[in-house]
């Protein structure tokens, strides 16, 4: 049932495998930072080599314990998670962590966090330094911990600045990942961009609140949390679609993906890779659906490769009615 | 294989349909390894709304026809879309997931459940019989209707002491299960001298039919508090437990709870914090059933953390969904805020 | 069935009237602008006389065709919709429209939008003269024009310039619609607040998109269109809940209303009323539960009007935890 | 009251089971006033995804037993999750909605449908007969599979002129509802003097069937073109027309179309658009039934509009929901961009 076997059981197969600047995927389909652990909770139900890559917890500094619960609650087609960026540190993850995560059979992204710049920095200093990983993320967009975090991601500059110093400091490539909370997606890619960035990828969580009616408070514990899930997917591939006009680097893509079609979705508006985040929550097997769906896809619709598809609706478009990239 | 399709080979109400109460029985791979305490992570619908999976405890196994039960109250839209499920569908279920309660090697096990808390404890009873534990319930409700929709019948068929409240004293004592529960405690504790002292206090009528049942044969005498309206507990409960057989008459040495205790608490929050301060205090092994919202069930997503606190009081996070549901109870940190 | 008839039968009413400044509704429940046509389509569905007041759709100075086909698509638990502002105008409202509408039983909100200031002051100072309109609602907010609209929303200087216009040519309440389509929705709020709105009602509809795989384009003919239904929700509360915060306006809260949790949720983070939206698509008899559902929540809570919800899982939170109101 | 929840009656597959059509029948308040044409807009269920009602043409009307048909394709979400809706369950419907089709007082009504846009017409046919009216159907689809799914059976018991195609030629004409239509078009225009050479020219079956029965009595002779493939053809359709009974053999005035002719047309956007450019070129009365994606279904969105031009061709704007679906081909711009 893995894509391989499958490609070799119809003989012509589609290649899978795409390139994002130094970074290469046996195939496109990544596993979104926060949703999958570090890599093994899941292969019960999905072969960890199933995936493209898989992005692991972020990691700032020192340990954090995270918020107090609940920390997630659902909402229409949406989660709704507050878990404040628990994770062991530094430290202890390339203590405990970095090694059973190298000998994953899939590439390993490590997502990191900061509060300051030099969080930052050190992070990427500490873990550039290190063998098996593929590439780092770079979350400026967190938007559950009190302070840093979400600032990073709605201000060019700090991004910028942000991205600029894991850059000096690693020759991994470096992933930039951002946020929807602001009112020009484009401004932003274009300081990460400038920053040095090799990739970008997007989106991470809106930000958003529920209340519990009978107890007349907020339902998670920080009031305040990141929306996830198919509710966003529209938000999502419109800033895909607005990132990929405004800037040349590739995307990996993300927000709500349950199934092939959005994956296509997210590929045919800029993406060059796609993250499945909740979708995993819904569905373990979605990765395994996704690929296997990606590639009836391109064989019906005639394409040798997935790396076809990146931003073909935005080409026909601009072929079809002269609009050329105009903002809709 | 823990991901699975499970045929759906009954589905209705539970009791009275006016409780919202369901039984849901499954045949399929997650019979084979199912414990007592562990759950499973259904996916209600095929429709993105309610998107996420609902953890329901397995409340019965039967390994030989590959079933297990869950049984669930009706709540928000989870368990409303779940409901319309038909049998002769599949159910995609993520399971047996989390550790389950430890199964004591001997000794006595008291479960004490509040209100749907009762659901998980069945197995457990099941287990601990199988295994020739002394088994005895303590279980507060809503009302009657409840806990008779719930499963107090099957429970009877058990044949182990029952000690039930509920909070419109309609069976058994009035008040949440900490009145029966505490009531037997402290009268084994106290012993028989102060009893008709606290009989005099006015203390529950289930205490005072516990101790009834210590003093004598259970359901001969009643004693002032009892005089007072349960009856029907007195032919109900007491009967149950004097069929039960399993104990010698009085159901509990006299005097001290025993030796070899272990709880297994599951219900609400605070009706759990109060229940496992009572039994942590007197040294008792209290094994609690958390319940915290989840996305992902299997501890990739921290979605579920709680505090808990080793021997020194140093604190850190336990997933609920893997490290849980069941937790020792003197590890919790009841306090929501940290 | 309808909530007056409801009062008296039980005796002890729960006063629904709200205050929202100059405008005083007989109850907190309002269509949503765009959705509700101009009051009597749905009048064989939902009586008219069920709101408190009806928003009508956004009017321009000229006519407007609107956007080509398809201007609408469903996604997860929500409506993307890029109807493009189609709309008789300003002259034509006024002849066949307005006396047809200052007859209906409920308060008369009439929306409007332009693509300049002079377009916002225009239609003020011609609106504003005009018998049976209980306020206009300034639409500095929508996604599906190309030009304007969304510039509005999205720069507090556009946005108090334009309410500032409005407010000098009209008497009457002016209620700000604050486009979700940005950094820092406080900015904005303070602005119009500036501006001299008496009211800021939010949100409108975020902007995304939706790609069609089998077709390789976007759905929509306009490309880009605005999310609104239960999905975008979460968003919607926390907005509300951080413009209370903000100003000292009272506020009308909406996005993905469709039962009285909804609505309560609404008015606990801040809102002293609520639109219904893409509520009325799913089901017309919405309004009608939100009032039943809300007379009753007050009644078990113990609350005697409505407007003691305003704000309440706020101020609560401030007492029980002395956080304040610190964002979360 | 247009608002209602209707009985489900029946609920199941329409056809060929792979073929994905249903046939849902509800009892209530929308068949005492319902017309051909008309839509009910549907509550698929009452979970928030698919969130929208769906659209759905009234198939057949039976006032006397207060029930109205509707068929429809499982397509996509919403369609699926109506598909479980169960007999005896309570549809959340708001209609009838729309215009409808306006039934010509005499003269001949041709039916012209392109696929499941067969599923409006049937309860026009119904009318239109029940009138006396001269009725007479075009109608392509994929396959004969799909075809006698989608209702040929009940079609033929209406004893009206079929004029069948399918892409995959399995029955009728080879290609789409256009051929035989074109066909039977032209050949009441040329008159028979041209007929043999359009045979030769490899006009479709359909074509030179529709000659063949205006020259005899039906399904006696074949031409060249009839010989390749179509006996089954002849034996169902010709034999369902001869059989119709209505009409003097041959079916047609011939050299002429018939003066008083209306067309209802529907079926995908492309083949509307060529059935209505064929119509409206020679003076008939086209009404087509447009699709768009809906909201409200009541006019208050404004998300449905489509552009129509009146006769000095200036555009406007119309909603398909209110001021339609049905519309004259006359009026209708093709060109989406528009
Ligand atoms: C390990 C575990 C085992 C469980 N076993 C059972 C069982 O055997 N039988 C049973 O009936 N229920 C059980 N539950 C609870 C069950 O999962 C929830 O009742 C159910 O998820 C509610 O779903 P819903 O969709 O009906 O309600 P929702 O619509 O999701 O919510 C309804 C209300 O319940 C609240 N709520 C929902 N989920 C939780 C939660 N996990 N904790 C606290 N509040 C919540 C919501 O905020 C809302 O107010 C268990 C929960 C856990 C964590
Ligand atoms: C007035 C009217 C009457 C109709 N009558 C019938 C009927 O009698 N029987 C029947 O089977 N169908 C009918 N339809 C179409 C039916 O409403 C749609 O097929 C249905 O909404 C598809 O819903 P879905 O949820 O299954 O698919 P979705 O999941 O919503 O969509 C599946 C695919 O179809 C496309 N799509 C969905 N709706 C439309 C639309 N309205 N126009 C164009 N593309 C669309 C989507 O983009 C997607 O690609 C009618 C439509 C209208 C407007
Ligand atoms: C529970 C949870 C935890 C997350 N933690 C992180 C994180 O640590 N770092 C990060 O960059 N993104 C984090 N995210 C965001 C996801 O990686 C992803 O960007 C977002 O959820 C949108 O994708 P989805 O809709 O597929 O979930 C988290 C998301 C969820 C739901
Ligand atoms: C089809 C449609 C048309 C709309 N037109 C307008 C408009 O003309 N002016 C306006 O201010 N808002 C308009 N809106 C936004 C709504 O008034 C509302 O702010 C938004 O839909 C969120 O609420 P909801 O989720 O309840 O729909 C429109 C929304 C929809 C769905
Ligand atoms: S539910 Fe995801 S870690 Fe427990
Ligand atoms: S669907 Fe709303 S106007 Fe037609």
């Amino acid at each position: 049932m893995l894509p391989n076997e499958k490609k070799e059981a119809k003989g012509a197969g589609v290649e899978l495998e795409v390139c994002l600047g130094g970074l290469t995927l046996k195939n496109p389909v990544i596993a979104a930072s926060g949703t999958y652990g570090f890599g093994r909770e899941y292969e019960q139900y999905c072969p960890v080599e199933t995936w493209g890559g898989i992005a692991v917890k972020g990691i700032t500094p020192e340990p954090r314990a995270g918020n107090p619960a609940p920390r997630l609650t659902e909402t229409p087609a949406g989660v709704l998670n507050a878990v404040g960026l628990e994770n062991p540190g530094l430290e202890e993850f390339l203590k405990s962590y970095l090694p059973r995560l190298r000998n994953l059979p899939t590439a390993v992204i490590v997502n990191i966090s900061g509060f300051s710049v030099e969080d930052y920095a050190l992070l990427a200093r500490s873990l550039g330094r290190e063998a098996g990983i593929a590439a780092l993320e770079v979350n400026i967009s967190c938007p559950n911990v009190r302070h840093g975090g979400l600032q990073f991601g709605t201000d060019a500059r700090s991004a910028q600045e942000v991205v600029a110093a894991v850059r000096r400091e690693t020759d991994l490539p470096v992933i930039a990942k951002l946020s929807p909370n602001v009112t020009d997606i484009r401004e932003l890619a274009r300081a990460v961009e400038r920053g040095g960035a090799d990739i970008i990828s997007l989106i991470n969580t809106l930000l958003g609140m529920s209340i519990d009616v009978e107890q007349r408070r907020p339902v998670l514990g920080n009031l305040f949390g990141g929306l996830s899930g198919p509710a966003i997917r529209p938000v999502a591939v419109r800033m895909v679609w607005e990132v990929y006009q405004a800037v040349a680097l590739p995307i990996i893509g993300m927000g709500g993906i349950t199934g092939w079609q959005d994956a296509v979705e997210f590929l045919l508006a800029g993406a060059s890779a796609v993250s499945i985040g909740s979708g995993n929550f819904v569905n373990p097997r979605v990765p395994l659906q996704v690929l296997e769906g990606l590639e009836g896809y391109c064989r019906r619709q005639g394409f040798s490769s997935v790396q076809e598809l990146t931003g073909l609706a935005q080409t026909e478009l601009a072929r079809r009615t002269h609009k050329g990239f105009a903002r809709g | 294989m823990p991901l699975c399709y499970e045929e759906i080979v009954s589905h209705g109400s539970l009791g009275d349909p006016a409780e919202g109460l369901r039984r849901l029985v499954l045949r399929g791979s997650a019979a084979a390894t199912a414990r007592p305490g562990q759950f499973l992570h259904v996916r209600v619908s095929d429709r993105l709304e309610p998107l996420l999976r609902r953890p329901l405890s397995i409340a019965a196994i039967d390994r030989a026809r590959e079933e297990v039960t869950v049984l669930y109250r009706v709540r928000g839209r989870g368990t409303e879309a779940l409901a319309q499920r038909q049998p002769g569908e599949r159910l995609d279920v993520l399971g047996p997931l989390g550790n389950g309660f430890s199964l004591p090697e001997k000794g006595e096990l008291w479960l004490v459940a509040g209100g749907i808390g009762i659901f998980p404890l069945y197995a457990l009873a099941q287990a601990g019989l199988a295994r020739g534990l002394e088994v005895r319930l303590f279980w507060g409700g809503e009302s009657r209707g409840f806990l008779e929709s719930a499963g107090l019948g099957q429970w009877s068929d058990l044949r182990i002491p029952l000690h039930l409240s509920t909070m419109d004293g309609s069976l058994g004592d009035k008040g949440a299960v900490t009145v029966p529960l505490g009531g037997y405690l402290k009268l084994n504790q106290t012993g028989p001298a102060k009893e008709s002292q606290a009989a005099r206090r006015g203390r529950s009528a289930e205490e005072a039919r516990a101790a009834g049942s210590r003093r004598s044969a259970p359901g001969v005498e009643a004693t002032e508090a009892e005089a007072a309206g349960v009856e029907a507990l007195e032919a109900e409960v007491a009967g149950v437990e004097s069929a039960g057989g399993k104990r010698s008459a009085g159901g509990c040495p006299a005097g001290q709870p025993p030796r070899d205790l272990s709880w297994a608490v599951c219900g609400p929050r605070g009706m759990m914090q109060a229940v496992a301060e009572l039994g942590v205090a007197r040294g008792f092994r209290v094994e609690v059933s958390l319940e915290e919202r989840m996305a992902c069930g299997v501890g990739a997503c921290l979605g579920c953390c709680v505090t808990v606190r080793d021997e020194r009081g140093r604190r850190s996070k336990r997933k609920v969904c893997q490290d849980g549901p069941v937790f020792p109870g003197r590890e919790v940190v009841w306090d929501v805020t940290e």
